[in-house]
């Protein structure tokens, strides 16, 4: 896999961006108004979260006022609760082993779709990215039940075959990529070309080198999008053992049909959830904010 | 001027396009004919499927209920959309203007986009909930009664708002990358001039942004239709008096609470083509306004 | 598609182990895997106790289970959807799974008669409940109420809500889940029938029947709601109401014996109390049962019904039915585990424990109201209803809403026996 | 060891005729400069040379072979492009090996031993290891020239290979590809939309406009012959003059002077062999546009008479460049651009006497724009005053 | 009417110090010209004066008010991009008036009429209603051109605003900025990397290079006495030939050639004025640099004797320009490059006889690079040979 070793230095070069971030500060700033105005933006986008974080270090979780959100000291207790005891951890497994086949599946796919979009002199060309591009309104929900059905026939129910190919075609990412195809410059493409480049060199030696940053911002695109699947497995999943995060929360709720509803847990276990995908968007923040400039055609 | 179109070879563009094309018609196209099928039957679990013809889309024709939440659907759409974009972009403005903490800003904001929507309902209704919410005090404290398990227009803004929420983070990895892409000149030529900071947003970044803003558009109209489905479900389950009854929760109740699989199919091919009427819509429109980039 | 095949199906187990689906969380799902763990030290058996998050879900998976040929070995299915689930007709009756040595009338009279189909018990009950309430007793005391003498009547909750409003103890009178189950419970004890054919009971319902109780409680609820006496904590709002009743937002909660242990455990603040439920009027016919019991499944490998046989029979020993209303609230549904309880003077001790099992005890078993309504929708009734009371809170005509309820009902009621 | 011939070349996009059925001959080891204004189908030419794009008709040939449908890779010849074309993510040395190792016609050894040599021929030995992002503009030119040359081909195309570069620059490379050209001999086809680079670089320069050849000549020769006012006009800088006149009596008259036309004799062969053309082309009355370029212009030494005729110039504008003073003047209605003495001391609104070279005039058809008089190819060596010693 | 004084500016970024503490009087009205190689600083001292980047230390003052803290909108400049900085978006009307209507400063029927004038003097009337990717290059500058007019500001700043045209548009340009100067007469600061441009188009032109000013002059003074190397090669295309020498006995030497340096008579006042220097700087032994511009080296006439000393050159290529011919030649050690007539019959590897102009030598001390001898101001004008009557 060439991407690996292009991961792992965009993680670095995250890495060190942050680092530099904190120490250069410019003289001219813009007026304190700004900052003031993102600061309480920023608060109230971050408030929700900021509470579920807090709420998991609670004993019950019950929170009704303000002055509730003091952080407090069951933290270990509840994330040792939800991982040991509630085999958490075991579902997170799941998902990542899920989201990882979806985004490297995606991927796969879309890179090899959208270089046939962009390289090659295909008739009907318009019509085959038109027809991949048509799946974005076939959202999975729209089709729950013939897929459900068509998943008992293949015998796929309960498997994670289940929850990740039905994912693995992807409008999205190959009209992302295809966009990047487009703007790398035509006459890099004709002097491959001219040396009689094939399209295997060309996609592993040029393409993809050449699309490190956006492949990566993607990938975190869709991971995100793969963690955070729920209605899916929750249908096509029912055996515990292969459940996935985002259904494997409601577990952790306790006995809510008798009242107890832990919110603490909850939260605990979705701090847990959150976690994957935010440490991957702050490793990789560059090529995921710098990469998506869609421009026309 | 140049091609980019360097390779011939019809077998390998098919092989190349095989997976993709595979999956879409297996996991995509061929289950929604089948939807389309369905929605010819009375079906559900443990009876045969029996051949009704129309009647299923005639039932949807005279409910007043279904009509309503058509309705409902595009207008939540349309508020989440504009919520999300006028957020978004606003935020990405401010973002775009400090030359300190850009970066810190910048996952702060995208951060919540990482919460699962369930999760994130979860956390909206915890600190809205109309008696135990933690911001249910100081809200109340301003004059507005928190009552949105009974009052139809508050679920309506609720859910919009944790809709609205959950999706900026997406869209502001979007918009910053192409007001970057503005020519700094641009924006100089602007200060020189003397035009203000919303003023240049408005008339010099949107325009010039239009493709990635309709972009945006498009990815925002489908998660409003079809990824919204978390919020109602835990929020309001589509109450009170089916203020938050949306298209998606409909269908998925209908399909999978109660498992009248034909009407729910037949609900899926109208959203189906509510969403897709509305995409070509957008498509005209932007056809129109947009600025095709130099 | 969507229509799965007839009775013969063949259904592969999720596991060589035997797979229990339901939906107890929290200690009581605790408790269950410790039965569990139990039965195989005894038996060698090994079961697989898999929680599902809400009989609602439950219910879901179990039906496209049916369609899928993937099934559990045991479902507990609530008994809301209890015939929703004999619809299918993909069931096999516990009776005819358990040993032969098994005696079918160690049930408590009330209890077995809901369970019994066609004279055979078809699935095997195991948690169930009433609806009771709970007050808050500091809370009553301080707002100069009696905690001893719980309101009985609706009328009286309203007054007991009013002074304690008025006296700022606390800032709601009651709440409960808006769940079908309490409009259940208030017809039950009205002595009042949901629909017609006897809740089912007694052939094809066909229409959801509004007697003037029925206005009266509307009436009453949306009076409460108005004047800021009563709280709506949302649609099945299970955990919501309880912990509005646990912050003292309200000093009274109408919920399922199940919270007993949970909320004596919660309660930390306060002290707690159990009441029977109030009724509209002064009629106290009897309460309809909750709770849930076992299906299984027909049509999987002949040779694990013995097994799951055994693990019925295990679930219905009087020492598991003990320690399961222990932990839970959930009454013992066994003659022998109540004798054991009553010798034991638990309920002396315990008096919380006792109130729904009083109360279910005082009902009137003969009177078919106080049998749960049998509907093949069930869901989707529950659905309607549930939206609808919200809507009724929110009308100026509530005679137009309940029409317009029942009308709703009605439909669904037709088009699902059409 | 390959020329090139363009039969009838044409191409047409959709609506537009890039390429209008070109004949065109590229000898052996020439170099050969495309020059022309934007969007005269210098690129499209060139293109078609490289098989990027397909011709919509017409032949072209490789030594001979027809290779007008052949495979771009099978050509042989090397395109060099005015964004450099570089793969960003290689370092120079695979840049220039990664064609040649797609190609697979050469061995690891071979390879080395080219990239060694070519490394030494363009002095970029220490430019191996880098990547582009690390290279200035100038080294990012010589790894792509460098990745030409490996490949040993047959012709190197180049589309304005020295566009994105800066003056100073763009000088050093130019004097560099002419060094390299004159080492390695091989065919090169170069297009550019600068004269200078065009005038300096070709050993023949094809001059286009509108998708067809204007004319195709040694540089100095489109510069003292031009072949119609276009030519006349694209080459030089500045421009050439061109004031509208009548022929009569052979003389060019205008309103503001009358200039007399030198005429071979009759039958004179030099005349032809120059461009030349007979009198019988200086008709009476014919109208036409005369031709003169700023630096045949003189402001003569009031001191001496050379016996010319004088003409009256307003200046308007007087623009020093260092070397010379431009004086933009007003001669009758026409403007003119005169070169004067660097230190002339001439004023904006003053008038000045104006004289010029007499073998430096030019006559266009005043509708065809064809040239049709060189006054150079009239007057024998002999007869042109002598030239200045300083220029 | 407005004057810009730069105190001690400087600006650092980071680690790079961009301006160096320049000092620089604008006049009023004056088309002053910042001329320099790339990244000398140039753009960033416009910057500073438009205010869009803050000075790191010194001041800035516009008719003696201190603007060094003022936001760009309150200088009242207006700024011409190399880019155009034109809103894709918008017409060229909009374009124009954004910003006016934008400040609020100017009514509607103001507007229209400045719109309506500036569209008149730039001849834009038509590009009015298009967008700017319906403009050629040209267009779009005029447009940008008109935006920055209307506002009628203090001052305009250009920053390289011909450098994206292609080089006849940028002569018709120049053309166009230089009529537009002398009908506004606004302070202009122009920022190019061009010297054509810097000395067509300055009144005076400030030479940097490396964030400081090596010298303002106006531009033929530049070309004549540049202050120091830098200028003397940065100046001049192609460049001036520099020879290191040694000063002997007021003589020039060199392996290859000696040359004598005229040498005013001591305490002519005539010396003083044109930047000559003394002979006490004339040293013998001195290390220095002869510099000769390549058009001061002449063939000369073989027919006639100056009585200058010829020297032997070697010719390695000859290019011809079109207008005169450039022979790169070798004397002796040094390459040189000497501008001959443009038919000259000189081919590569011939050796000539080439003579100089003694009027045009400039001598730099060869560890400093500081002018310290200027020929011209030693020969008085009487003295001058004959300037030749062809250029
Ligand atoms: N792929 C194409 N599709 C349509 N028209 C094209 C294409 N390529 C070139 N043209 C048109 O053909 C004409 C010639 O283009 P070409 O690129 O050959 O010009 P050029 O002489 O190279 O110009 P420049 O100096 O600007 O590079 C132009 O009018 C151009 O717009
Ligand atoms: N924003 C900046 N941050 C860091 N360094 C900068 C910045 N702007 C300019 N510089 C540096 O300052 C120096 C001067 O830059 P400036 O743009 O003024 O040069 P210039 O003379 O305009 O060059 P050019 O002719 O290439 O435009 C350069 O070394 C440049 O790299
Ligand atoms: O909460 P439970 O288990 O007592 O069940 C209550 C009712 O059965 C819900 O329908
Ligand atoms: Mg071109
Ligand atoms: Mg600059």
């Amino acid at each position: 896999m060439p991407e690996m070793p292009a991961l792992l230095q965009y993680a670095k070069r995250g890495v060190d961006a942050l680092r530099r971030d904190r120490s250069t500060e410019t003289v001219r700033g813009a007026s304190p108004g700004t900052h003031l105005q993102l600061w309480v933006l920023v608060l109230a986008v971050v408030f929700p979260v900021a509470v579920a974080v807090i709420v998991s270090t609670k004993e019950t979780g019950v929170v009704t006022s303000l002055g509730d959100l003091l952080p407090g000291s069951y933290a270990v207790e509840n994330y040792r609760e939800a991982l040991v005891d509630y085999r958490f951890g075991r579902f997170m497994w799941n998902s990542l082993a899920m989201s990882l086949v979806i985004v490297v599946g995606k991927l796969v796919v879309s890179v090899f779709a959208a270089m046939a979009v962009v390289y090659y002199r295909i008739p009907y060309k318009d019509l085959v990215f038109l027809f991949i591009l048509f799946t974005l309104l076939l959202p999975v929900p729209v089709r729950f039940v013939p897929l459900f059905q068509l998943m008992n026939d293949l015998g796929w129910s309960n498997t994670i075959l289940a929850i990740t190919v039905p994912y693995v075609a992807s409008a999205t990412t190959v009209f992302i990529l295809r966009q990047h195809f487009l703007s790398i410059p035509a006459s890099i493409v004709e002097t491959a070309k001219l040396d009689g480049v094939g399209p295997l060199r060309f996609m592993l030696f040029v393409l993809l080198p050449m699309s490190k940053g956006v492949l990566v911002g993607v990938s975190i695109i869709m991971f995100v999008y793969a963690w955070n699947q729920y209605l899916w497995p929750l249908i096509i999943i029912d055996s515990e053992a292969n459940q996935v995060a985002q259904v494997g929360l409601q577990l952790l709720q306790g006995d809510v049909q008798g009242g107890q509803l832990s919110w603490s847990l909850v939260m605990a276990g979705s701090t847990l959830t959150l976690l994957p995908p935010l440490l991957l968007m702050i490793v990789f923040r560059k090529p995921l904010l710098k990469t998506f400039n869609i421009q026309q055609k | 001027m140049s091609t980019r179109e360097i390779f011939d070879s019809r077998i390998e563009s098919g092989l190349l396009l095989l997976p993709t094309l595979v999956v879409s018609v297996v996991f995509l196209y061929y289950p929604t004919a089948m939807a389309v099928r369905t929605s010819f039957f009375d079906s559900s679990f443990g009876q045969a499927d029996e051949f009704v013809g129309l009647e299923n889309y005639a039932a949807l024709v005279t409910d007043s209920a279904y009509h309503s939440s058509v309705l409902l659907s595009v207008l939540f759409a349309a508020v989440v959309v504009a919520g999300v974009m006028a957020v978004s972009l606003y935020l990405t403005f401010l973002i775009h203007e400090v030359d300190t903490g850009q970066g810190v800003y910048l996952i702060s904001v995208i951060w919540p986009y990482a919460l699962p929507p369930a999760v994130g309902a979860l956390v909206f209704l915890f600190i809205a909930h109309p008696t135990l919410g933690v911001l249910t005090g100081p809200i109340e404290a301003l004059g507005v009664d928190v009552d949105w398990f009974n009052d139809g227009p508050q679920a309506f803004v609720v859910v919009a708002l944790a809709a609205i929420w959950k999706q900026i983070g997406y869209n502001v990895i979007f918009m910053i990358a192409a007001m970057n892409n503005v020519p700094d000149t641009l924006t100089e030529t602007a200060r020189l001039d003397g035009v203000s900071g919303l003023r240049r947003l408005v008339s010099v970044y949107v325009p010039i942004m239009t493709p990635t803003l309709f972009f945006l558009v498009v990815i925002n109209t489908i998660y409003a239709f079809f990824s919204t489905f978390a919020f109602v479900d835990l929020l309001t389950s589509g109450g009170p008096s089916n203020a938050t009854n949306i298209l998606i929760f409909d269908l998925y109740q209908e399909g999978f609470s109660f498992f009248n699989f034909g009407v729910a199919s037949a609900k899926s091919v109208v959203l189906f083509l509510v969403v897709g009427a509305l995409m070509l819509v957008q498509f005209r429109v932007t056809d129109e306004y947009s600025y095709y980039g130099a | 598609l969507g229509g799965g095949g007839g009775g013969g199906a063949q259904f592969s187990p999720i596991n060589e182990e035997l797979t229990v689906w339901h939906a107890m969380g929290g200690t009581n799902g605790e408790t269950l895997d410790g039965i569990a763990a139990d039965f195989e030290e005894q038996t060698g058996t090994g079961v697989n106790m898999e929680f599902q998050d809400s009989y609602e879900n439950v219910l879901t998976n179990t039906l496209s289970a049916f369609d899928s040929g993937n099934v559990s070995d045991m479902l507990q299915v609530d008994s809301l959807f209890a015939q929703q689930v004999l619809d299918t007709d993909q069931v096999r009756p516990v009776e005819e799974i358990l040993p032969d040595e098994f005696d079918a009338d160690v049930f408590l009279d009330n209890v077995a008669e809901f369970f019994t189909v066609d004279g055979e018990l078809a699935s095997l009950p195991f948690n169930n409940s009433n609806a009771i309430m709970y007050i808050n007793r500091d809370a009553f005391e301080a707002a100069g109420l009696d905690p001893d003498d719980p309101p009985r009547t609706l009328a009286e909750v309203r007054s007991a809500s009013e002074q304690l409003v008025d006296q700022d103890v606390t800032q709601y009178g009651i709440t409960w889940p808006n769940h079908v189950w309490f409009v259940e419970t208030w017809y039950g004890f009205e002595g009042e029938l949901l629909t017609d054919a006897e809740n089912g009971h007694a052939g094809t319902p066909t229409e959801f029947r509004t007697p003037d109780a029925a206005y009266d409680l509307y009436e009453w609820w949306k009076g409460m709601a108005d004047d800021g006496l009563y709280t709506n904590p949302g649609i099945e709002a299970w955990g919501e109401a309880t912990s509005l009743f646990i912050e003292q937002e309200a000093a009274m909660v109408l919920t399922s014996t199940a919270s007993v242990a949970g909320l004596i455990a919660d309660s930390e603040e306060f002290t707690v109390d159990a009441a029977p439920y109030p009724s509209i009027s002064e009629t106290r016919v009897g309460p309809v049962i909750g709770g849930a019991s076992f299906y299984v499944p027909d049509g999987l490998p002949e040779d694990r019904y013995e097994d799951i046989g055994r693990l019925l029979e295990y679930m219905s020993q009087p020492e598991v039915q003990t320690e399961w209303h222990k932990g839970s609230g959930y009454y013992p549904i066994t003659q022998p585990s109540v004798d054991a309880l009553r010798e034991e003077g638990w309920f002396e001790e315990n008096p919380m424990y006792g109130v729904a099992l009083d109360q279910l005890q005082n009902g009137d078993a003969s009177d078919p109201a106080t049998k749960r309504a049998l509907l093949g929708p069930a869901r989707n009734v529950q659905t309607v209803i549930q939206d609808k009371s919200v809507d009724i809170l929110n009308a100026d005509d509530i005679g137009g809403e309940i029409e317009s309820l029942k009308a709703e009902v009605d439909d669904v009621l037709a088009e699902y026996y059409d | 060891m390959t020329t090139v011939t363009l039969r009838n070349l044409r191409k047409k996009f959709d609506d537009v005729v890039a390429v209008d059925g070109i004949d065109l001959d590229v000898e052996d080891g020439e170099f050969l400069v495309i020059v022309g204004p934007s969007g005269c189908g210098k690129s499209t030419t060139l293109r078609l040379l490289a098989g990027l794009e397909s011709a919509t008709d017409g032949r072209i040939e490789m030594d001979g072979r027809d290779v007008t449908a052949v495979e771009p890779k099978d050509r042989n010849v090397a395109m060099v492009f005015q964004n450099y074309a570089l793969y960003p993510h290689m370092t120079g040395r695979r840049n220039i090996t990664f064609g040649m190792k797609s190609s697979g016609d050469f061995g690891d050894e071979e390879i080395e031993r080219r990239v060694a040599e070519a490394a030494d021929t363009l002095d970029i030995a220490d430019l191996l290891d880098r990547k582009p992002e690390a290279m200035s503009g100038g080294e990012r030119q010589r790894v792509a020239l460098g990745r030409a040359i490996v490949r040993d081909p047959d012709a190197f195309l180049m589309d304005e290979p020295l566009s994105n570069l800066d003056a100073k620059l763009r000088i050093e490379m130019r004097a560099e590809l002419a060094r390299l050209h004159s080492t390695l001999g091989t065919t090169t086809v170069y297009v550019t939309h600068d004269q200078t680079e065009a005038m300096t670089l070709g050993e023949r320069v094809v001059v286009m406009n509108d998708g067809g050849i204007m004319q195709v000549d040694e540089p100095q020769r489109l510069y003292d012959f031009p072949a119609n006012r276009f030519v006349a006009e694209f080459i030089g800088d500045p421009a050439m003059n061109m004031i509208p006149v009548d022929v009569e009596d052979g003389r060019a008259v205008h309103d503001a002077f009358e200039i007399p036309l030198p005429l071979a004799d009759a039958g004179d062969p030099v005349a032809a062999d120059r461009n030349g053309v007979g009198e019988e082309s200086l008709d009476d009355g014919r109208r036409a546009v005369l031709g003169v370029r700023p630096e045949d212009f003189r402001l003569p030494d009031p001191r001496t008479d050379d016996g010319l005729p004088r003409i009256d110039a307003t200046v308007n504008v007087r623009e020093p460049l260092g070397d010379s003073l431009l004086l933009h003047c007003s001669i009758g209605d026409a403007s003119c651009n005169v070169q004067a003495a660097p230190r002339t001391d001439v004023g904006a609104g003053e008038t000045v006497s104006v004289t010029y070279d007499p073998a430096r005039l030019h006559l266009f058809d005043a509708e065809t724009g064809e040239a049709f008089y060189h006054s150079e190819a009239h007057v024998s060596e002999a007869e042109r005053p002598v030239p200045a010693s300083v220029e």
